[in-house]
Formats: C-alpha cells, sequence, structure tokens
C-alpha cells in the first residue's frame, strides 16, 4: 500500500516539513491521505458552487434571460447564498423511512465522486497518487455508486424514489460497458494504465493526443466516451434518474437540505471527474497543444480542457430533450458498444501496424 | 509499523464484522448492504498485499456487478410498501457445522503453511501487476481464459434465451 | 364480441401458471401535485414496472362551480368566469360566450368589432398554442424551448395588455362589441410581432425541438389516436386533426367573419410515424401558429373604421326569452355554451359549457394503455389540457 | 439492406440535429435578453392597464351600478338619503347628489379585475388605476375604504336617519290608521294589533 513507487504530491509536501519529523512515515502518509481528501473536498465544493453559478449563467443567457443578478457581482455570490441556506435548511426525515440507510446513501455517493479524484494528473508533478492500475481504479470506484443510489431510492419508502433508483441503476450498470470499451481504446493506445503514463505517451503537440492521433478511431472513442458519460453521471439528455416532469426528481425526492445538496455535490463533482477524465485520455491531459505555448503550465492546460467540457455538457442540457428507457438502451448497446467495438478493432490494427 | 497495523486492523474488522451482519441481520437489504461493505473490506485488505489489479477487479466484479444483482432480486422480488423482508436463522446447527469446519480446515492450511518466504525480505518490491497478469493469461494461460471467455458466452446466449418473450 | 379466455386474463394480470413468474401490478398516483400533470389532475396509473396498464383520471380539484355561479350574476358578469375557464385561451373563451349571447338576443356586432374580435382571439390561439409548444417541450426534458415561447408569448401578452388593459384575464369582448377599440400603432406593432414570429417559428422552434431527433424518438409513434376513436370519444381542436380528420368550425360552421379570409385546415400527415400520434398533434399546433399569422395579416388588412359597440345594447342587458347553443373553434377545440334565459332575469338561468379539454382528456385512458410511464407523460402534453377548463 | 441504411440515417439525423440545436443555443448566449431586472427597471404601463379600483368619492352618486353588476361582490356601498336641509353639491357631470355615503368599501382581495364595474359608472368616478404593488401582510388591509366621512358624522348621519325612519315609520302607522279608521272598524282592530 504504502510504496515508493505511488508517487505522491502531499507526501512530498509533508516529508520536507521539519516540524513534523517526529512522526513515523505511516503516520505521514496517513497525514498526507486526510490532508488530500480535505483539498478535494474543498475543490469539489468550490467547483460546485462555481459550476451552478456558471450553468445557471449559461442556461439564461440561452433562454433569453440574464440568470441571477442580485447577489454580488453578475448574481456570483448567488450559489453561496442557496449553500448557506441548505445548511440551516430543516432536516426532514419523512415517516416510513428506513433511516439508516437514508442517511448514510448521500454519504456513499458524495464519497465514490470524491475517491475519483486521487488519480487525476493534474500536471506533470501534480498527482495526488500515480496509481498503477489508475483507470481501472476509477472504473472500479464510479461502480460503487450505484448500490448508493438504490440505497437512497429503497430506503426513501417512496415509489417516484424507487422508479428513479431502478432506472439510475440500469442505466449506470449499461453505460458502464461502452464507457469501459472507449477506456480500453486510449489504454491500447497508450500500452499503459497508468494516467500519468498515458497522459506523457501524448506529448508533442495536439495532433498526438489521442483523439487525434488515431483518426477516426481515436475521434470515435472519444465520442463515445463523452455521450456514455454524460449517461453515467445522469446528465441531460440522459436525466431520466431525476427527470422532473416523469418521475419528479427520482431519487433524491425525499431528501431536502444538506443531505440533498450531497447529492448535488456529487453530481457536479461527476461532472468534474468525466471532464478530466476524458482531457486525461484523450485530450493529453495537462501537455500543451502545440510547443509555442509550453510556457503556460500543465495545471492550466488540463483546467482549461476540462472546463471546456464540463461548459459542453452543460450547453448539452439546455439544447436537448429526455430520451426514454427504451431508446436509452437501444443507444447503449445498439449503438454506442458496437462503434466501440469498432474503434478498438481500429487501433488493435493501427497499433499492430 | 503500527500504523500500518491499525490500518489493517481496521480493514479485518469491517470486512469480519460485516460479512457477521450479513449472516446476522433480520432484514435482507441490510444484508445485502452488508455484503458491500465486506466486499470492500476484502479488495482493501488485497491492496495491502499489493494485489492492486486484483482489488480493483474484486470491486468492479463484485461490487459492481454481483452485489448490484443481489439488489435488485430484492427490490423487484418484494413489494416496497411491505417492511417485513425478514430472514430467518434457520438450520442453525448444520450452519454452524459448516462454518466450523470450514475455519478448522483454512486454520489447519495457515498454520501448515510457510510463511518465511516473506519474512526474509523486509521491504517487498513492488512491481505492476496487470502487465503481468496480462502477459500471463495470453500465453501460458490462454486456454482456461478461452475457455472461461467461452462459457460466459454460453451464460449470456443462455440468458437471453430464457427472458425472450414466447412466440405468440 | 370477441372470446375471452380465461387464460389471457391470467397472463394479463400476470398470475398465470405457465406465465413462470407472479407478478404485483403497482398503483401510482401521479399527481394531483407532479410536474406535469398541467395543473391539479390525479392520475391513478396501475403500472407494471415502467409499462402502463391503466391510468384512470380523477379530475374536479380545481371544480369552481362555474356553470351554477354564472346563474347567480348578470349576463355580462358571466365574461370574467368564462376567462377563468380555460386561463391560457381566455379570449376565445369570451368569443364564444358572447357570440352565443348575440344569437340568443338576434343582435348585430359592429364590422369592427367583429375583426377585433378576429384578431384577439387568433393572437390568442397563438399564445396558447406557444404555451402548449412550450409546455410540450418541458414534458419531454427540453427546457429552453419553454422560454424562447414565452418570450414569443410575453410579445402577444404585451399587445393585449395595451389594448384592453389585462396581461392574462381579459374580459375584452362583450355582449355587443368589444371593450376597447384599437390603440394607435396597434397594427404596425401586430405586423411587426407577427413578422418576427413566423422567422422565430421556422428558424428556431422547428429546428431545436420539433425537428430534433430525440424529440422525434420520443414521440412519433406514441400515444395515437385513430380518427374513428377521435370521434367516438369527441375529441376536437387540434388533437382530432392531428388524426386526420378535416374538421375546424372556423371553415366548417363559420360564426362571426371567419369566412372572409383564406386560411388552411391544418391536419396531421404521419410524417414521422402514424397518423394521429403525438408528433402529428404537436406539429398540427405550430403550423396552426402559422394559419393565425395569415388570418390575423388579412384582418388588418381589411379592418374598417366604424363604432366598436352596438348602440342597442344598454347598462343592464335584457336578454329574450330561450335556450341556445353557441360554438366557437377555441385554441383547444370546440368550446359550446348552451344558455337558457326565461326572459325575465338579469342573468342566464341555466349555462352549460361544452369545454373542448374534458372530452380531450377523456380519450387519455384508452391511448395510454401499454404504454411506459414516459410516454404517458407525453400523451397528456399532446392532448393539452387545462384543468380550468377540464374542471370549470 | 434497407434497415442498415436506416441504421447509419438514424445516427447521422441525430447527430446533425444535435448540432443544429447546439448552434442555436450557442448563438443565443450572445443575443440581448428579454428581461428586466424587476424592482429597479420596470416596464411602462400602459394608460389601459386595470389594476387597483378607486373612487373618487367627491363625484360618486351612490347609485350602486358598480355594486350590481360586480361578479364577486367585492364593493359594499352604504348609502343614506340626504336630508332637506343638506346640500351635497353637483358631481362632475352635472347631476345632484342625493345620498350620503357612510360606507364605500372595496375588497381588493376579491376582485377580479374585469373592469365591468367602470364601465356603467355615470359619473366616471369609479376608475381602475396602473397601480399595482399593493401586497399587505394583513388581508383586512386589502379592504379600501374610500368614504369621506369621518366616524363621528357617521354616527350622527345613522342617529338622524334612525330617527327620520321612526318618523316614518309613525307617520305611516298613522296614516294607516287613520285610513283604516275610516272605513270601519275591522281595520281599526288590526292596526291596533300592530
Amino acid at each position: 500500500m504504502i510504496q515508493a513507487e505511488y508517487y505522491n504530491i502531499f507526501v512530498k509536501i509533508i516529508d520536507q516539513l521539519a516540524v513534523l519529523d517526529f512522526l513515523p512515515p505511516v503516520w505521514k502518509f496517513i497525514l498526507a491521505s486526510v490532508i488530500a481528501a480535505l483539498v478535494f473536498f474543498h475543490v469539489i465544493a468550490i467547483f460546485a458552487l462555481v459550476a451552478i453559478w456558471v450553468e445557471r449563467k449559461v442556461a439564461g443567457h440561452i433562454q433569453d434571460r440574464l440568470g441571477p443578478m442580485e447577489t454580488g457581482w453578475h448574481g456570483v455570490l448567488q450559489t453561496l447564498a442557496d449553500a448557506i441556506k441548505l445548511l440551516i435548511k430543516e432536516d426532514i426525515i419523512a415517516g416510513g423511512i428506513d433511516r439508516r440507510l437514508f442517511v448514510l446513501a448521500p454519504v456513499i455517493v458524495f464519497m465514490t465522486a470524491l475517491a475519483v479524484f486521487v488519480v487525476f494528473p493534474v500536471g506533470e508533478n501534480f498527482i495526488v497518487s500515480d496509481l498503477n492500475i489508475g483507470i481501472l481504479y476509477i472504473v472500479a470506484i464510479s461502480t460503487l455508486v450505484v448500490p448508493g443510489i438504490i440505497m437512497a431510492g429503497w430506503s426513501s419508502n417512496n415509489k417516484w424514489s424507487l422508479f428513479g433508483a431502478m432506472r439510475s441503476a440500469a442505466q449506470i450498470v449499461s453505460y458502464e460497458v461502452p464507457v469501459g470499451l472507449a477506456i480500453v481504446c486510449a489504454v491500447m493506445a497508450a500500452g499503459s494504465l497508468s494516467m500519468q503514463t498515458i497522459v506523457e505517451s501524448q506529448a508533442g503537440g495536439f495532433w498526438n493526443w489521442f483523439i487525434f492521433s488515431k483518426f477516426p478511431f481515436g475521434f470515435i472513442a472519444f465520442f463515445i466516451y463523452f455521450v456514455a458519460s454524460l449517461a453515467e453521471i445522469n446528465r441531460t439528455p440522459f436525466d431520466l434518474p431525476e427527470a422532473e416532469s416523469e418521475i419528479v426528481a427520482g431519487y433524491m425526492t425525499e431528501y431536502s437540505g444538506m443531505r440533498w445538496s450531497f447529492f448535488f455535490l456529487a453530481e457536479y463533482g461527476n461532472m468534474l471527474a468525466v471532464g478530466a477524465i476524458a482531457t486525461t485520455l484523450f485530450l493529453g491531459g495537462w501537455q500543451t497543444p502545440i510547443s509555442l505555448l509550453s510556457f503556460i503550465p500543465g495545471p492550466v492546460w488540463f483546467t482549461a480542457k476540462t472546463m471546456f467540457l464540463v461548459f459542453v455538457h452543460i450547453w448539452l442540457r439546455w439544447t436537448l430533450p429526455r430520451l426514454r428507457v427504451d431508446q436509452l438502451m437501444y443507444m447503449c448497446w445498439k449503438v454506442l458498444t458496437p462503434f466501440a467495438f469498432v474503434s478498438i478493432f481500429g487501433i488493435g490494427l493501427w497499433m499492430t501496424f | 509499523m503500527i500504523g500500518k497495523d491499525i490500518i489493517f486492523i481496521i480493514f479485518a474488522v469491517i470486512t469480519v464484522g460485516s460479512a457477521a451482519l450479513v449472516v446476522f441481520s433480520k432484514k435482507i437489504i441490510y444484508a445485502a448492504f452488508s455484503l458491500m461493505l465486506s466486499l470492500f473490506g476484502v479488495a482493501a485488505l488485497f491492496v495491502f498485499l499489493n494485489a492492486d489489479f486484483l482489488a480493483a477487479v474484486q470491486v468492479i466484479v463484485y461490487v459492481g456487478g454481483i452485489l448490484v444483482l443481489i439488489l435488485f432480486g430484492v427490490l423487484l422480488t418484494v413489494k416496497i410498501s411491505s417492511d417485513n423482508v425478514i430472514s430467518h436463522l434457520s438450520q442453525r446447527i448444520w450452519g454452524s457445522i459448516a462454518a466450523v469446519g470450514m475455519f478448522v480446515l483454512i486454520f489447519i492450511a495457515i498454520t501448515r503453511t510457510n510463511w518465511t518466504i516473506l519474512d526474509k525480505s523486509e521491504d517487498v518490491v513492488y512491481y505492476p501487476q496487470s502487465e503481468a497478469i496480462g502477459i500471463q493469461l495470453l500465453t501460458n494461460y490462454i486456454l482456461p481464459f478461452e475457455v472461461a471467455s467461452i462459457l460466459l458466452l454460453a451464460a449470456l446466449i443462455g440468458a437471453m434465451f430464457l427472458v425472450r418473450p414466447e412466440n405468440k | 364480441m370477441p372470446e375471452i379466455k380465461t387464460d389471457d386474463v391470467y397472463i394479463e394480470l400476470g398470475k398465470h401458471p405457465k406465465a413462470g413468474f407472479a407478478t404485483d401490478d403497482m398503483i401510482l398516483q401521479m399527481g394531483p401535485q407532479h410536474p406535469s400533470t398541467h395543473g391539479v389532475l390525479r392520475i391513478e396509473c396501475v403500472t407494471d414496472g415502467e409499462i402502463i396498464k391503466k391510468a384512470t383520471c380523477h379530475i374536479g380539484y380545481l371544480h369552481r362551480c362555474f356553470e351554477k355561479h354564472a346563474e347567480n350574476v348578470m349576463w355580462q358578469g358571466v365574461i370574467p368566469f368564462t376567462d377563468r375557464m380555460d386561463y391560457l385561451a381566455s379570449m376565445g373563451q369570451n368569443f364564444s360566450y358572447v357570440i352565443t349571447v348575440e344569437k340568443l338576443m338576434g343582435i348585430e356586432v359592429p364590422e369592427r368589432a367583429e375583426y377585433m374580435r378576429v384578431i384577439t382571439a387568433e393572437l390568442q390561439r397563438i399564445a396558447s398554442h406557444l404555451m402548449a409548444y412550450g409546455t410540450y417541450g418541458m414534458d419531454i426534458g427540453a427546457f429552453t424551448p419553454f422560454l424562447w415561447a414565452f418570450r414569443e408569448r410575453e410579445y402577444v401578452l404585451d399587445l393585449f395588455e395595451k389594448l384592453c388593459g389585462a396581461r392574462l384575464l381579459y374580459n375584452y369582448m362583450w355582449i355587443g362589441g368589444v371593450s376597447h377599440d384599437v390603440y394607435d400603432g396597434f397594427a404596425e406593432e401586430c405586423m411587426s410581432f407577427l413578422d418576427t414570429f413566423e422567422r422565430v417559428v421556422f428558424e428556431e422552434f422547428n429546428p431545436i425541438l420539433t425537428y430534433n431527433k430525440i424529440f422525434i424518438e420520443r414521440t412519433a409513434n406514441v400515444g395515437i389516436l385513430s380518427p374513428e376513436l377521435a370521434i367516438d370519444y369527441g375529441i376536437t381542436g387540434p388533437c382530432l386533426r392531428g388524426s386526420g380528420v378535416d374538421w375546424d368550425l372556423r371553415r366548417d360552421d363559420p360564426y362571426s367573419i371567419y369566412d372572409r379570409f383564406d386560411f388552411e385546415v391544418i391536419t396531421g400527415k404521419g410524417e414521422m410515424g402514424t397518423v394521429g400520434d403525438c408528433w402529428d398533434r404537436f406539429m398540427v399546433r405550430v403550423l396552426e401558429m402559422i394559419e393565425s399569422v395569415k388570418i390575423i395579416r388579412q384582418a388588418l388588412q381589411q379592418m374598417p373604421e366604424g363604432p366598436i359597440m352596438n348602440e342597442k345594447i344598454k347598462k343592464v342587458i335584457r336578454v329574450p326569452a330561450g335556450r341556445v347553443y353557441g360554438r366557437t373553434e377555441a385554441p383547444r377545440g370546440e368550446l359550446g355554451y348552451y344558455l337558457i334565459s326565461d326572459g325575465k332575469g338579469r342573468g342566464p338561468n341555466r349555462l352549460k359549457a361544452r369545454s373542448p379539454c374534458f372530452s380531450n382528456l377523456s380519450v387519455l385512458e384508452e391511448i395510454s394503455r401499454g404504454c411506459m410511464l414516459a410516454d404517458l407523460i407525453a400523451i397528456i402534453g399532446s392532448l393539452d389540457i387545462v384543468l380550468g377548463c377540464v374542471d370549470r | 439492406m434497407q434497415s442498415v441504411n436506416q441504421y447509419f440515417l438514424n445516427i447521422y439525423i441525430a447527430i446533425k440535429s444535435v448540432l443544429i440545436g447546439m448552434s442555436i443555443t450557442f448563438r443565443h448566449l450572445f443575443t440581448k435578453s428579454v428581461t428586466v431586472q424587476y424592482p429597479r427597471e420596470r416596464l411602462p404601463i400602459p394608460g389601459t392597464s386595470r389594476n387597483l379600483l378607486l373612487n373618487k368619492i367627491e363625484d360618486c352618486i351612490g347609485c350602486d351600478q358598480c355594486v350590481r353588476v360586480c361578479p364577486v361582490n367585492c364593493i359594499t356601498m352604504d348609502t343614506i338619503k340626504v336630508f332637506p336641509e343638506d346640500d351635497l353639491g353637483l358631481a362632475s357631470d352635472g347631476s345632484k347628489k342625493r345620498l350620503w355615503l357612510p360606507r364605500f368599501d372595496i375588497d381588493m382581495a376579491k376582485c377580479c379585475y374585469c373592469g365591468l364595474c367602470t364601465y356603467p359608472c355615470p359619473t366616471e368616478c369609479l376608475i381602475m388605476t396602473d397601480e399595482y404593488e399593493y401586497a399587505t401582510y394583513e388581508r383586512n388591509d386589502l379592504v379600501f375604504k374610500f368614504t369621506d366621512l369621518d366616524p363621528i358624522q357617521i354616527a350622527e348621519l345613522k342617529e338622524k336617519d334612525h330617527i327620520r325612519s321612526m318618523e316614518k315609520e309613525k307617520k305611516k302607522l298613522e296614516t294607516a290608521k287613520q285610513a283604516a279608521a275610516k272605513p270601519g272598524k275591522n281595520g281599526g282592530k288590526s292596526g291596533e294589533g300592530t
């Protein structure tokens, strides 16, 4: 578990602090992990605050309105005000609810969103833990969200919640297939499961990014990953589990206050996460597009690319209607999966010859 | 290395404790979610053994696949409005005999194994496993690998055949 | 009578020994507080998973005793209540009531007032269909078209506000004429709105929602309402025309001055799926807005000068004894009023409103059988009901 | 082959329509918004707008037409006939005012803003203004009282009116008695009985 090979920026920082010399290395590691978790919790929280504001503003301008304008400059503090409101809101647990599971569910869902952030290569030397099986770790952690959502839906003792949970679980389990296959494309091209290695193998200009370098297979894989990841995180046009016009709010129907905002944080954390994964796998991670621009540090590029993908998520949400359940499954099994196999095959051929 | 031991003990307690919950909890849904925790604890123990690939696969297959299947089974077979999804402890005697027998077998196996190989080298050198597993699977163990995949394919086709609507 | 086999019944109930699994139905109470029942409608769904086996409508949550109340107010006092029947198409409701009373009184309405009535009724049809367009998009999951539709509807409401002072409940058409004459510049403002509106429909509304592939997949071949079934259930308006029945009261039973205008009656053609599916009903509304634009253009050009009220109308209206049924093509279908007067009272002795929404909603149970939960939402949206009109 | 073509055609149409939709929404990101920031910016209210009811009480002749036509009975009016010694002056249209108005209440919580009451008003004193921000915390505050008489005056008037009606009653009784006394005893008896 604690290996020298796991390069950890937080461990490195803690090691250099002379004040903490009395601690044994294991404790230092634990301390570093706790700090990393806190840092990422705040990254998600702050990102969610900003992203919700951006989403509202983008939605507003797309719909010929202005969005929030009152709190702070152009309403930047609006989400903060909403967050405070949610924090001080009464914590309602309705009767007939399975209390233990009800309380546990948002924690599990949020935890999975948080845990994914460990392996993102933000910069050349900026990664919490460069796991050897980084991308596999991400796939493994993201499966954990399914029991969490089922837990939320079942414990709410509400038929709409159960519908939402069922839809969500079926959707996430199904879409793991095209997501996995699209990831395999990038892994095949890089020849490694480690996130940092995948990024490094895309060095030297944007034509070496996997989205362009193995054209068109890389592009197809990226497209499949992007679409399927939208479904994995329940965003429009695949937001059936929380489709308000059909099943009220899905598995979140009975939640309110802070517990509800945990689901919300997890949703935005997931948006950030899939954006970051797509950036790492297909858009060259922290690599600069052309060497002229290499004076801009890697983390900036990584953030910019991720934010662009998040913007596309928002943009799509305010454009498209919602699919039906059977069409969702049709798209997964009969469109995305075959094309993912085609691109795996193509990249395999490409790598061989 | 007291810290490492503490972490190990925490995960061991989680694994064993939630396994016990699986057996003793009255509500089936609690048992199912405890199983998730137990499987997750096992994955953590795999990490302790430097088997990170195995840990990830454990989570993907067991938590993401089998556990979700169990949960679906529980949810779809029982009305949600009825709260009494109770499991009964029946056949205690046979069950405990089987459990004790299993424990004795494993205990004997542990005591008889020669663990000294690991003691010699104080710091175990970590090397990536996924690559080695991949190479082994596609060279030495290609036949079992393919047989397993054919088995799974057969299961898939069988499942599709079973759920197909009857011809009218 | 088709023969019913016991096995079929058992299979339908999921309890047949050969069916393998003994499944149970779930009863889902949709509404009265549900985002897409378009008001306070409760639908009791018997579902098998996501498949609807039976959807029973329970109405009456918005019942306001309008018909009984109308017996206790003066003839002109009923008009504000008709406003509140179908609150999204108040002009159409006013129109129907006033022409019924005028029929009973046997009076003529000045030319200018007739033109004003047609213009406002058609503008109201545009506003109402815009609302149908927007909320239907929202039912299907697209939020942006909803607000764009509202933006356009806002221009219509602005025109109405300048014209008669109210934005939603107008009380504009009075017995014997209209309440306000046009203000200066009404024709120009109206024309400029119509020009931009036509462009917006073809450049924004149609590409973003009507011809969106996801939208087509969600609505085509869903909730098919065959012409025979539609006629059997007394469906009227765009829902009937969506089933391919060429019937429009404006053309087939002309009232007011509709016989002077040149317009087409839009019918569903099954362009994307079967005739009479949700997409057809939706498309009929979109194209009807364009036809309304045509009618308003003609009316604005032909509008004569003159009085706007019949001079014979006193402040206290006396209506001779008799009974009469008058009907118009309201945005949601045939809206009829049946009035009985004994010639002595200051108001109607009995009023019965034949509301289009009530009849249109009645077919829901028939066409939603066997569809999915998401389709049920699509069907309700495509019927375009207003609960104020259903419950009265 | 047909279905294979259809499959690819569907994918093509789907991607194309999504891209068209996205281009339209992207264009709208940069268009001017059509909303206003309400408390600070306001849209002009047209002159015909129907909002708060206002009764210019000095012009009101108490003809009761508005009360009768109101479909929701939101106007309540009490009237007292003028006494011979009073002179209430003329209304703006020249007609003589013959009624005291101790009470003219409009319950704006009930009002349905139909404007029917303003139409029959002979002196055009009941009008709908363009004031629309009059939300209150108490429902009773929505009852607008328009009378220009103070409570003491109203009490005096009521007292006076009461006396007058009593006198009238008395007079009536007397005339009835006299009328009854003339023809015969039967009518007189019934008159005494009352």
